[in-house]
């Protein structure tokens, strides 16, 4: 094990006596493109929440290049070099595209040098923006972009950073035919000199770029290995096919939302295959 | 996922958004125009010194004031999205500084007058470092600033945010005042400080003293403006505005958006302060009544019917409440307090980017209408 | 130590109108995100209401007047939040600043119909007396207050609409998908929340002055015992009324009223450190 | 910023316009400010009391007793000949609002003088304006004296005029010890360290001495506090609505005004409406004026001010040492034969008039009035029933220079 990047061991988390996680482990080497997949409610967002910083973990360890990440703020955490996106992206509607990307490239200057004013771009940034494609709407504000321009203003935002783990959540989530394609070119791309870690539910996406695959199943992992042999794996395909378990998970929680989460959640892009 | 995972940044109880969020493009920060400033600097810095009788100079002297308390308002709620309601606090701990000093000047080595009636007999050590005026003027800045960054410390690095920093600011407001109160042999209790003549040797009811009197506010106030612009220009500025609309997802990208937010509070508590000591001199009376809840309140509306967004629109909301509220009680006291609440409830309603906001709306649809014909 | 015991009591009933009045708070704070200002004039409104109602109901009136404040207010606020406050939702720190414009109205109206002095309101004779150091009105008060608390759990807990209430409380985009009519529960909440500080008023008019400036005496207080407890908990409030109000009571003993003030502030800012969000909070992960 | 300037721009120029233009009636140099007041068969009075805000409660009845004053001196043909034009300004419950009115009043207005003012607080705010312009205010309510401002005539009662013989009064009727209740400003922690030394000097006991913020209204503690002192009496010197507060608490604790009666100093007529008459019953109060006071010059002043404004207004202390101002000004103007400032300080000194308290005099030294103190006991219809009187004049002592006991307080 010596050497991953990652190496996260028995995380679990809890949310009001309901267990998200119970028990993961996940090791991720360095270069690596890692997938991770499962039904709703299996835990894969809890699982890139509680890297990040974003939910305390209630027991495990995650390590990253050796260093326990336990405790760390979220900034910290990005500081040391693991970088993410979110389901629904969030990027500064205020703020321009260029001025979105040059914020985050910033973020290593100490405060005070913050104070001078922002001076034509970048390469890094220019650069950024050239892989994302956006280069002809940098001095557009960020609230006008579409739904996929936005996905890719984000990972442009964590490209600048250099993180040396990506974290991508549903990149492809809500995107046509044609974003998705750019969305996988632009992976690839990634994926050639970052280590990166996707959730995915999309299938058709998962069989044409992912290698290796996590099956994420109520909190624990089931499965882990190359994409093929995940897919013929019984186990993975009693989850996917079979009884509908996860409705069960729901119901732990208790109290009305639980009730109304479990019925009214949306068939899930993991369901399609 | 369950269908809890994460929504789109907005719950309702802790987000600070606007329902009709702010037009993108930061326009008062890409448009140059020294023309402009220099127009309205001269009409502020050489118009209205000649041409407004001595006791109007004077209440724009006294607006001004509270447009630098707006214009840090501006900065903190505007483009940080904290509603500062104790904004008093900062102003009142400023104008204690200032009037502290005058007193002791005023005392000319004896017990202030308030502290004879008050029965203390010593002056209080808090009080021997006040005869310097530069321990004064330095602490009526340092003063809020470090207060501010010290609150700032403990309430947003533990995340507290919103509704809840805003009602915190209130409470703190109330507990300072009845605190100023309580301590009446230390602060002249509900009198506050009063009674002063002499500024630097200058008699403060000759109409030439305050005129310069005006004169330096004004010119503070231009200062800070173009400082805040300057800053909001800055990556910081837009850091900051990052922070306002989506606070977490800042931390995502490495920062430490309680840093960002306590400096800038502290900022705007400095601005505070400033125009607290410059109040003193200019009204002659600093008092608790001056800094507590409602008068807290009165400063955000006023930035709020100015145009909140707009640093320009804080410092107009500022003077032209501050007018209104003169010409109103002249005209009919009684029916101020609606007025003002009913200025509120419009604005909030129909224009919740103030003036500023209108105006330029008002021009959109002016150069469009040009543009077509 | 017969200071500890004597002061008891009185803490006690502190917390139960600090609690009487941020009940109502906590709901609309809480599932709406609304910090009403405004709340303090509808306690002003259901004091109103049990002085008008002598008129009828002579030395009765204030028992005879909870059930008509709690209307009284209730209809108040939800005129508030179908013209004004419907279109502030997601916008909290707006409808702070357009409250506040409503309660300068509402005082200066209240100025304009009852004049600005304050009026009398008799408390009934059997409230006169007291046991030991506890009055007899403070325990109509303490009772209020626990019954209040008991009627608003049932509500939430044993009833659909209740139910619907905590569903839109937790998830209001979620209830909505639900087909959760939550305009429906906004208007009740707010009914209901209002309406609690009409009864809170009709109680407070047996400790209190009753005058156009009512509101502005509570309000404060108020809103520190909802932050302390945390966003829409009953339990919260509870907890945190019972605190305040019992070091409230302590502090002033040991110091002064003023510096007791100061001390509850001081108080909330340090208990904030240990939990941010209050005493009993939803976990939410949305990303804010 | 081009834009936005020019909106500040605009703004300012439509202020400064509209500034200028309110400017532009009577100006003149400013400076002296009384001899020519308004022209030549008018003279201009500045009425200035808080209209909004927490203290119009009360100060809006003064005013109302001012505005009575000069419609009757009008009708008795006014002052020199001419009639009195009254220019009313809102204080707003605001110390600086004050000054910066008193100001306008004095350099805008140019009026000959000014009746305003409640508290200490916007007294101080507006004293030193009115020294500056050398100006003159007077200022109708009782205070806590250690004042003497040669631009201020003081109309209400200095602290050896309500304080003094109020505990005079408690002494005589053998209280022996009493707990002081206060709210937190200027007033009642002079008058409570006037009522310690008197007690120390008189064999009073002091058992406690509480302040509450202004506005307070949870008295459980501080009655319970009281209740275990066991005082003869209890001195109150709490303010506006804490008053109410305060006797309802008390009452339902079981206090009644038999076995420790309260002794109240900023309790009148129009309060003990509000606090309810089945809570402060039977209680004291210290003033120099009741409506209820029997001569001729009250029974007239009742009349008239329940015709002018309505036949459930009562009228109070301070209403009628507003009241007394306005005519004892224009008693000083006839006798100096001008408005000018200085020429009616100097005929002010000895005027004396039979007012609904009783005569008045005003002392040419303090400027301040010999006042009558009067002990009254809250009846069950809501009037006050006067159980004691000092049966002459006090002469004003606002530092009680003349006590003994008192030789450490200044």
């Amino acid at each position: 094990m010596n050497g991953a990047l990652l190496e996260v061991r028995d995380l679990s988390v809890v949310f009001d006596g309901y267990r998200a996680l119970a028990g993961v482990d996940l090791t991720v080497q360095p270069g690596e493109l890692r997938f991770l997949i499962g039904p709703n409610g299996a835990g894969k967002t809890t699982l890139v929440d509680a890297i990040t910083g974003l939910t305390r973990p209630a027991g495990g360890t995650v390590r990253f290049e050796g260093r326990d990440l336990a405790g760390r703020a979220e900034h910290e955490i990005v500081r040391l070099g693991v970088g993410r996106t979110f389901q629904t992206s969030v990027v500064f509607e205020g703020l321009t595209v260029v001025e979105n990307l040059d914020l985050a490239a910033s973020f290593r200057r100490p405060l005070w040098a913050l104070v001078r004013r922002r001076r034509g771009v970048s390469d890094q940034v220019a650069g950024a923006l050239e892989i994302i494609g956006l280069a002809e709407l940098a001095d557009r504000p960020a609230g006008v972009l579409s739904h996929g321009q936005r996905q890719w203003l984000e990972i442009g935002m964590l490209i600048v950073q250099a993180p040396r783990l990506l974290l991508l959540d549903e990149p492809v989530a809500g995107m046509s035919a044609a974003e998705r394609e750019r969305t996988g070119e632009l992976l690839t791309r990634i994926a050639a000199d970052h280590t990166v870690i996707v959730i995915e539910h999309d299938m058709e996406f998962l069989r044409r770029y992912a290698s290796a695959v996590t099956v994420l199943h109520e909190g624990r992992v089931l499965v882990e290995g190359p994409v093929d042999q995940v897919r013929d794996d019984p186990r993975v395909q009693e989850v996917y096919l079979g009884r509908p378990r996860e409705g069960a998970a729901g119901g732990a929680t208790g109290g009305p939302v639980a009730a109304v989460t479990a019925a009214a959640a949306p068939p899930g892009g993991g369901g399609t295959e | 996922m369950t269908a809890t995972t994460p929504q789109t940044p907005a719950t309702p109880a802790t987000a600070p958004r606007f329902a009709a969020p702010p037009p993108a493009p930061p326009w008062w920060a890409r448009l140059g125009g020294p023309a402009a400033f220099t127009a309205v600097a001269l009409l502020a810095l050489v118009a209205a010194p000649l041409l407004l009788e001595p006791f109007r100079l004077n209440l724009l002297a006294k607006y001004l004031c509270y447009a630098i308390v707006g214009l840090g308002i501006g900065l903190a709620w505007g483009q940080g999205g904290m509603l500062v309601i104790g904004q008093g606090v900062f102003f009142g701990l400023g104008g204690y500084a200032m009037g502290m000093y005058l007193k002791l000047h005023e005392a000319g080595g004896d017990l202030p007058d308030f502290m004879v009636w008050s029965g203390v007999e010593r002056l209080p050590a808090l009080w021997a470092p006040f005869a310097s005026p530069a321990f004064s003027l330095v602490f009526a800045v340092a003063g809020p600033m470090a207060l501010a960054g010290l609150l700032g410390t403990l309430v947003f690095r533990r995340r507290v945010r919103g509704a809840y920093f805003a009602i915190l600011t209130q409470a703190l407001a109330a507990a300072t005042v009845i605190l100023l109160v309580g301590r009446q042999g230390l602060t002249g209790g509900t009198n506050g400080l009063t009674n002063f003549f002499e500024l630097f040797g200058q008699d403060l009811a000759a109409d030439g003293t305050q005129r310069g009197l005006y004169l330096v506010v004004a010119v503070v106030l231009g200062v800070l403006y173009l400082g805040a612009r300057q800053l909001l220009r800055s990556r910081f500025g837009r850091l900051l505005i990052a922070v306002r609309d989506g606070e977490d997802r800042v931390r995502f990208l490495g920062y430490d958006p309680a840093t960002v937010k306590t400096l800038t509070f502290a900022v705007s508590a400095g601005m505070a302060g400033l125009a607290g000591a410059l109040f003193v001199p200019v009204v002659g009376i600093i008092s608790p009544a001056l800094l507590g809840v409602v008068p807290s309140l009165e400063l955000v509306v006023a930035v709020a019917v100015g145009g909140r967004f707009s640093l320009a629109g804080a410092i107009l909301g500022a003077v032209v409440m501050g007018q209104a509220r003169t010409t109103f009680s002249e005209q009919f006291a009684d029916g101020w307090l609606y007025l003002q609440g009913a200025l509120f409830i419009v604005v909030m309603t129909l224009a919740p980017r103030g003036l500023a906001g209108l105006a330029g709306t008002a021009r959109e649809m002016w150069s469009s209408r040009r543009a077509r014909a | 130590m017969g200071a500890v015991i004597n002061q008891l009591p009185i803490g006690l009933s502190i917390a139960a109108v600090l609690l009487l009045i941020a009940l109502g708070l906590t709901f609309t704070f809480g599932q709406m995100g609304v910090i009403n200002m405004a709340h303090g004039e509808f306690i002003m409104a259901g004091a109103y209401t049990a002085y008008l109602l002598q008129d009828w109901a002579g030395r009765q009136a204030v028992p005879v007047a909870l059930p008509v404040a709690f209307v009284v207010a209730g209809l108040m606020g939800l005129v508030l939040e179908r013209t004004l406050i419907r279109r502030f939702y997601g916008r909290p720190l707006d409808t702070l600043l357009l409250t506040w414009g409503v309660s300068l109205l509402l005082q200066q109206l209240a100025r304009d119909l009852f004049g600005a002095p304050n009026v009398q309101v008799r408390a009934p004779e059997f409230l006169e007396g007291g046991l030991g150091v506890l009055p007899y009105n403070r325990l109509f008060i303490m009772a209020l207050a626990a019954g209040g608390v008991l009627a608003i759990w049932i509500y939430l807990n044993r009833t659909a609409q209740g139910r619907r209430m905590q569903a839109v409380m937790q998830n209001r985009q979620l209830a909505a998908v639900m087909g959760i009519d939550t305009g429906r529960v906004d208007m009740r909440t707010f009914f209901i929340g209002s309406g609690l500080a009409g009864v809170a008023g009709v109680a407070l008019t047996l400790v209190g002055p009753v005058g156009p400036a009512l509101g502005t005496y509570y309000i404060v207080d108020a809103f520190l015992v909802v932050v302390a407890g945390g966003l829409g908990a009953l339990r919260g409030a509870v907890a945190a009324a019972l605190a305040l109000g019992l070091l409230n009571s302590y502090a002033e003993f040991w110091t002064d009223a003023s510096l007791a003030k100061v001390v509850v502030f001081a108080a909330v800012i340090a208990f904030l450190q240990v939990r941010p969000r209050g005493l009993f909070v939803l976990r939410s992960r949305a990303l804010t | 910023m081009r834009k936005s300037a020019w909106r500040i721009g605009a703004a300012i120029a439509l202020i400064s316009a509209g500034i200028t233009g309110c400017g532009a009636s009577p100006a003149g140099t400013a400076g002296d400010a009384a001899s020519v007041a308004g022209g030549a068969d008018t003279i201009k009075v500045g009425l200035l009391h808080s209209l909004s805000g927490t203290m119009a409660i009360s100060e809006v009845t003064v005013r109302d007793a001012e505005m009575l004053a000069v419609e009757e001196i009008n009708a008795a043909g006014g002052v020199l000949g001419k009639k009195l034009v009254p220019v009313v300004e809102d204080g707003a419950s605001d110390w600086p609002t004050f000054a910066e009115k008193a100001t306008k009043l004095i350099a805008r207005d140019r009026v000959a003088t000014v009746f305003g003012g409640w508290t200490s607080a916007s007294r101080k705010a507006m004293l030193p304006v009115f020294e500056k312009r050398k100006a003159l205010l007077w200022y109708p309510v009782q205070y806590e004296g250690l004042e003497s401002s040669p631009n201020i005539f003081y109309t209400g009662a200095t602290t050896n005029q309500q304080i003094v013989p109020a505990l005079d009064y408690l002494k005589e009727q053998g209280k022996k010890s009493v707990f002081l209740v206060g709210s937190d400003y200027v007033f009642p922690r002079t008058a409570n360290k006037i009522i310690k030394a008197y007690a120390a000097a008189n064999g009073m006991k002091v058992l406690g001495e509480e302040y509450t913020p202004l506005g307070h209204t949870e008295y459980g503690t501080l009655v319970n506090k009281v209740v275990q002192a066991r005082p003869d009496a209890v001195f109150n010197t709490l303010n506006g609505d804490s008053n109410v507060a305060f006797f309802k608490q008390l009452k339902s604790a079981g206090v009644t005004a038999k076995d420790m009666p309260v002794m109240s100093v900023s309790v009148a007529e129009e309060e003990v409406k509000g606090i309810g008459v089945d809570n402060i019953a039977g209680h004291l109060v210290a003033w120099n004026y009741y409506q209820t006071t029997k001569n001729a010059a009250n029974d007239k002043f009742v009349a008239a001010f329940k015709a002018r404004y309505g036949a459930d207004r009562v009228t109070s202390d301070p209403m009628e040492a507003g009241y007394n101002a306005v005519y004892l000004w224009a008693e000083a103007v006839k006798k100096a034969g001008s408005t000018d400032v200085e020429a009616v300080k100097k005929a002010a000194g000895g005027i004396a008039l039979d007012r609904p308290e009783g005569q008045v005099t005003i002392d040419g030294d303090n400027q301040h009035m010999f006042k009558t103190a009067r002990i009254g006991e809250v009846e069950p219809d809501g009037q006050i029933k006067e159980v004691w009187n000092s049966g002459k004049p006090i002469k004003p002592d606002p530092y009680l220079r003349t006590y003994s006991w008192a030789g450490g307080l200044v």
